[in-house]
């Protein structure tokens, strides 16, 4: 029972960090259609940028301050320099060019950081909490409340807002969207912003956890694909379901089957719901085009 | 934009067949031409480095005292990018194209092992500083092939021993899915009869897993006395943190694999008390001067650390070594191919390198015995010698 | 009735072509404030196209569009909006999975800040009055209404758009005839009352010039004719071409 | 405009006398190497590129085939005393079998969701090289994979290899122009264009789907085993989501659209390598990493501004070069 327990509580938790991912690529994906593989970068920069300014001796908080508004310009410049330009292009070319921008994002952070994972200090003490004999660190803790947070966020900014309604528009019927004023390449870049900063945060938030390095963000980018894949593409709810069932399996898979076959038993599971379902979980077709 | 990108393919094409007809110059002086083969870059670069540096150093060491009975010595470095393709390729140029006499490296089992074939066909000695015993065993299929690092079994064996004085006979293990987790696990099991000790859990992680709690969850509720704990950094550094997360207090012993100071960074005062075999070029001050090895260790670490940012730690010695059994083959006259895998064969008898003493013979291409690891500990944030 | 009034939309000698097919040959139209003008035509005549190219969703190979002394040829939809010049696409495309409140308020984007909450909802009320079964079905969500229904949504999102020129196209498709009417009379009064300019596609010919003040006749990306309502509705050819199946 | 109309028997000509004199030419074991496995690059990525170029279908995941191809081989080589030409038999069979078992699963997957199902296949595949260690020997991997041998002679390593390597190589892009001319890549083209309107004219777009699916499983499966038979030894770490990635970035380097661009892009990325490679030992800042950087900035460019990849380009701008008072009509196609 113990075990049990502890197996659920490190599955919510790696589940709420694929969750978060995928939250950032469903959130771009709504409105560009563009499958952004660079979305596991946002988090590696997250953790490297972080780590940076705490080596300055930057204070804590304002580090993340730094490295959100940081990724944030990344991201937007992302969106600026390469999505633009590319509008109009099929998918493969899309994922291609996401491809592309990961594979320089990742080159220049090993250039900059070295190959060695380093250490991030957490957000508060990190001394474990003993819950029915299941183990959790405070850090373990904010990463499932910031990914709560990041969803009661974007329900508020998506559902209560006009922006964000602009943006549902803007992701359901781009055409008719524009005819009411809402300028699809401001909501482009907004999500693209908007998806850097979830990026970011899960990055700050796990770099306590997982010692990042320059590659942590490629696992991270495939697992919060097959995430937001798993749950539907554009489903935020979906996303969220996803992210943890995939964190879930992993850890009981881990537990009770076999630990060097997890992540083939992870895949598996998306090839079976796919092969049931070919568009997740609660893909577009069971809740209406594109809505977020 | 369109004409800017065809003038880059052009000019890349241009370098590349420019570079094709490059000429090597080649002298009348005779000179002892070595090729080495070391992960600079790539995922192994954190051995590679080491390795190439302490190659580099040595030799012009060498070549600044007049060379090898007066005949320079040249080495030829290369970088495998820590991919078996690039080592593969590299492996073929310095055979045939630069016609090297010996071949050092490199640094991962996998590319190491591509080398071997190579190197077998061509019949050019090759010392490999990769760890796997599949190297040089089986013995009539490594007639070319030495290596200089412990094999794991050593490792394992230390370990065991370490186990055996602490009276643990019921251990775990949770090892890296990659080719040295997997060794060592190999290993483990092996000869775990040898020593009295049972494994009674035996979990695996991957290399980019960041959370191990389930595993230990697992081995925490088996009855098991001790953790054996099989990889390179991160994956040690996670676990380490994890275990003092779930509040698990049996001890924990790692491999060489995490010989450093970076494990220690990274899994902060969760490293305390992590017992681990390694060579003795971790904390070079702490070996006794009457340690047969001292001398050569000394000397390579002072100098090393003059020259270089940062320690050689075990992958620099295994790069010394390498390259030293070689030039101690040409001094003893064996200058070309077959006389050199001879003579390593043959002559190196208690030869003493920084990794240990060396005993060769054709059924031992290591020529290592257990007596050159010891076992260290970490304490108040450092890796300190554990006395027997 | 209003001919001498002011020119709120000059087409000129427009031409736009969808790659290699010329969908508009050199068409000029012009609406002028107040008036309602039908643009008729058989299906692929190029009327969409003509109402595409007003409101920038498409770009002219040649020619130009003038809201009153401003151009706005090749201008971007969303810019042209802030014009005022108000698309009310065919199909309705309202946005199915938005409630219908939702929907009115995306209408109001572009004005959204600079008019407040409070004024919106306001003119929510005002268009309430005017499409009462909006009202109440405000929280549904707008892909449960009915097409009927959803037309009047389409109209009402534009008109929360404060347009001077609303671009009508095909307010009636696919509508019961009955409602198709009563949408057509809402447009009338949407000009009466709040003094909307009015171009309109539609493809019942009768009611569409009953309901106007004047119109254009396009075939293949030219215009053919043109004139006031009651002068098309007498032309012989007209009759001939169109009003024998719109009557069916 | 979608490359070459008919087979362009010049083309094929010029193409095997510069691969024929390569090695006579340049002089050098480390170029030869380069060079074959250039080859062997380039029969993946040929097949890769007809699923993405003729099918529209795009595979994050072809590292699986290419690994299911070598090692099949190689343990039947080495576990069971196989002779290489009858492991090129089974590698063939195993991957074509393992296209056709997944073909099945994603027939109902489309865009995305097939991206991620071929991803999910590598990843899983690659798992099960590391894990099924009775079989595979693990993350270590297979050694003692003898070289094939042709007429009593053994194919080594080196220019007896590379030969091996193109004459192959030779073979599948002839026979891939073939497919790409037959009835079955006329249908492919109309798929790719547009499903809808090709399966309303009759053509039945999964079969076709399916067929060019299994062909360039196989292509990857004989490129994995000439692969293995090359090397002494095989180990899961040449079979993962980067090698997957590296074929994607040949395909879309030289462009999808003509059997030519596959074989370009290859030859493309292993000139910058090579390249790359040189200047390194100039500039101590031109490391791998480097060269990463640069794969992913060359790939955003084509992608941005080259979308149909290089090749064509490069064939016009030749064409231009040669002929330039002649008015080039191939420029400005903009799909």
């Amino acid at each position: 029972m113990g075990d049990l327990l502890q197996f659920l509580v490190t599955g919510i938790t790696i589940g709420s960090i694929y969750a978060i991912v995928a939250l950032g690529l469903v959130t771009i994906y709504s409105v560009t259609k563009v499958i952004n593989l660079a979305q596991g970068e946002f988090v590696m920069l997250g953790g490297m940028l972080m780590f940076t300014f705490l080596n300055f001796n930057i204070p804590y908080w304002f580090a993340i301050l730094f490295t959100l508004v940081l990724i944030i310009i990344v991201g937007w410049m992302m969106e600026l320099t390469l999505i633009r330009p590319a509008k109009g292009a099929n998918p493969i070319s899309l994922i291609i060019l996401t491809l592309g921008a990961s594979l320089f994002i990742r080159g220049i952070a090993s250039m900059i950081w070295g190959k060695d994972s380093v250490r991030v200090e957490p957000f508060t003490a990190n001394d474990p909490i003993n819950i029915a004999g299941a183990a959790i660190t405070p850090q373990s803790i904010w990463v499932i409340l910031l990914m709560v947070l990041i969803v009661f966020g974007l329900y508020i900014l998506i559902d209560k807002t006009i922006i964000g309604k602009g943006f549902q528009a803007s992701s359901a019927n781009p055409n008719a969207a524009r005819l009411m004023g809402i300028s699809p390449k401001k909501m482009s870049s907004f999500s693209f912003v908007l998806s850097a900063g979830l990026g970011a945060l899960a990055g700050m938030a796990i770099a306590p956890i997982m010692f990042p390095a320059y590659d942590t963000g490629l696992m991270l980018g495939v697992k919060g694909l097959s995430v937001a894949i798993l749950g539907g593409l554009g489903s935020a709810p979906g996303a969220v379901l996803g992210g943890l069932i995939l964190g879930l399996i992993e850890s009981l898979g881990a537990g009770y089957v076999s630990s060097g076959f997890k992540d083939a038993i992870a895949f598996g599971f998306v090839l079976l719901i796919l092969f049931i379902r070919p568009s997740g979980l609660l893909g577009e077709k069971s809740v209406g085009k594109g809505g977020l | 934009m369109k004409k800017w990108l065809i003038i880059l393919v052009i000019l890349s094409i241009g370098v590349f067949l420019t570079a094709c007809g490059k000429e090597e110059a080649s002298g009348d002086e005779p000179v002892y031409k070595i090729g080495a083969i070391y992960s600079s870059t790539g995922h192994n670069s954190p051995l590679g480095e080491p390795q190439s540096n302490a190659t580099q150093m040595l030799v012009d060491e060498i070549n600044d005292n007049g060379g090898i009975n007066g005949t320079p010595l040249e080495i030829v470095l290369a970088d495998d990018e820590s991919s078996q393709e690039k080592a593969t390729q590299e492996m073929n140029r310095l055979i045939n194209d630069e016609n090297v006499l010996a071949v050092l490296g490199t640094s991962g089992t996998g590319e190491s092992m591509a080398m071997k074939g190579i190197a077998t066909q061509n019949e050019v000695p090759m010392v490999a500083a990769a760890a796997s015993a599949q190297l040089v065993e089986p013995v009539e299929d490594s007639h070319w092939v030495f290596k200089t690092p412990q094999s794991d079994v050593l490792a394992v064996e230390k370990v065991y021993t370490y186990l055996q004085s602490e009276g643990i006979t019921k251990v775990a293990t949770l090892t890296d899915s990659n080719a040295f987790g997997e060794t060592g696990l190999e290993q483990l099991e092996e000869v775990q009869g040898n020593y009295d000790i049972e494994i009674v859990a035996k979990e695996v992680y991957n290399t980019e897993d960041t959370d191990m709690s389930s595993q230990l969850t697992k081995i925490d509720s088996s009855e098991a006395e001790a953790l054996i704990v099989w990889g390179t950094n991160p994956g040690p550094a996670n676990i380490a943190v994890n275990m003092q997360v779930l509040g698990m207090d049996i001890p924990y012993i790692g491999s060489h694999g995490i010989a450093n100071q970076t494990f220690i960074d990274l899994a902060g005062d969760a490293a305390e008390g992590i017992v681990i075999p390694t060579g003795r070029l971790l904390f070079p001050d702490e070996i006794p001067e009457d340690d047969a090895n001292y001398e050569a260790l000394d000397s390579f670490y002072t100098n090393y650390t003059e020259q270089f940012d940062g320690e050689p730690g075990n992958f620099g010695s295994y790069g010394h070594d390498n390259l030293m059994l070689v030039v101690e083959a040409l001094e003893n006259g064996a200058t070309d191919r077959e006389s050199i895998r001879d003579y390593l064969e043959n002559e190196i008898n208690d030869w003493v390198g920084t990794t240990g003493t060396f005993n060769m013979s054709p059924e031992d291409h290591n020529g290592l015995d257990i007596d050159s690891l010891v076992m260290a500990e970490v304490k108040e944030g450092e890796w300190v010698l554990l006395e027997d | 009735m209003v001919n001498q009034a002011e020119v709120q939309l000059s087409i000129n000698n427009l031409s736009v072509s969808y790659g290699p097919i010329r969908a508009l040959k050199g068409v000029s139209i012009e609406v002028r404030k107040g008036e309602i003008v039908a643009l008729l035509g058989a299906n692929g005549a190029g009327k969409t196209t003509l109402l595409q190219t007003i409101s920038g969703l498409l770009k002219p190979i040649s020619g130009n569009v003038y809201f009153k002394h401003l151009e706005i040829t090749r201008k971007e939809p969303e810019k042209i909006v802030r014009e005022k010049i108000i698309h009310v696409p065919e199909h309705r495309q309202i946005f199915g999975t938005l409630t219908v409140l939702d929907n009115l308020y995306l209408g109001a984007y572009h004005h959204y800040r600079k008019s407040g909450k409070k004024k919106l909802e306001e003119q929510i009320i005002q268009v309430f009055e005017l499409f009462p079964i909006l009202q109440e079905r405000q929280k549904q969500l707008a892909g449960t209404l009915s097409g009927g229904q959803q037309q009047m949504l389409a109209i009402a999102r534009g008109v929360m758009a404060n347009p001077q020129v609303l671009l009508l196209d095909e307010p009636t498709l696919g509508l019961a005839p009955i409602i198709g009417k009563e949408v057509l009379e809402l447009v009338t009064e949407l000009n009466k009352t709040l003094g909307t300019t009015v171009l309109l596609v539609e493809q019942n010919v009768i009611a569409s010039l009953k309901a106007a003040d004047r119109g254009y006749v396009i075939s293949n990306g030219e215009v053919v004719k043109e004139g006031s309502s009651k002068d098309l509705l007498l032309d012989d050819e007209i009759k001939e071409a169109y009003l024998g199946q719109a009557i069916s | 405009m979608r490359g070459v109309k008919k087979t362009n028997w010049w083309g094929v000509a010029s193409f095997i006398v510069i691969m024929l004199f390569f090695p006579l030419i340049i002089n050098g074991s480390y170029y030869v190497t380069q060079g074959t496995f250039a080859g062997i690059y380039t029969i993946a990525a040929i097949g890769l590129g007809l699923l993405m170029g003729y099918a529209g279908l795009i595979s994050l995941g072809q590292a699986a085939f290419y690994g299911v191809g070598a090692y099949t081989t190689a343990i039947l080589t080495t576990s069971f005393g196989f002779s290489p030409w009858l492991g090129l038999i089974f590698s063939i069979l195993v991957s074509a079998l393992l296209a056709l078992i997944m073909g099945y699963t994603m027939a109902k997957l489309s865009g995305y969701y097939l991206a991620m199902a071929t991803l999910a296949l590598g990843m899983i595949v690659n798992v099960i090289f590391v894990e099924w260690k009775s079989v595979t020997q693990g993350a270590q991997g297979l050694y003692g994979i003898p070289n094939p041998e042709l007429f009593g002679f053994q194919i080594t390593q080196g220019v007896p290899y590379y030969y091996l390597v193109w004459g192959i190589a030779t073979l599948v892009i002839i026979v891939s122009m073939n497919i790409v001319h037959s009835r079955v890549g006329r249908a492919l083209r109309s798929i790719h264009d547009s499903e809808t309107a090709a399966s309303s004219m009759g053509v039945e777009t999964g079969k076709y789907k399916m067929q060019i699916f299994i062909f360039s499983a196989i292509l990857a499966g004989i490129a994995g085993w000439l692969f293995a038979h090359m090397n002494y030894s095989i180990s899961p770490s040449s079979f993962t989501f980067d090698t997957s990635i590296l074929f994607l970035a040949m395909v879309v380097l030289g462009g999808a659209t003509s059997i030519w661009g596959a074989v370009f892009g290859t030859i493309l990325i292993t000139a910058i390598s090579v390249t790359v490679h040189e200047l390194g030992q100039s500039f101590s800042f031109i490391t791998t990493d480097f060269e990463h950087v640069l794969y992913g900035f060359i790939l955003m460019m084509v992608v941005i501004f080259l979308p149909r990849g290089l090749f064509p380009s490069f064939v016009s701008f030749l064409k231009n070069f040669i002929s330039s008072n002649k008015k080039s009509n191939s420029k400005r196609i903009v799909s």
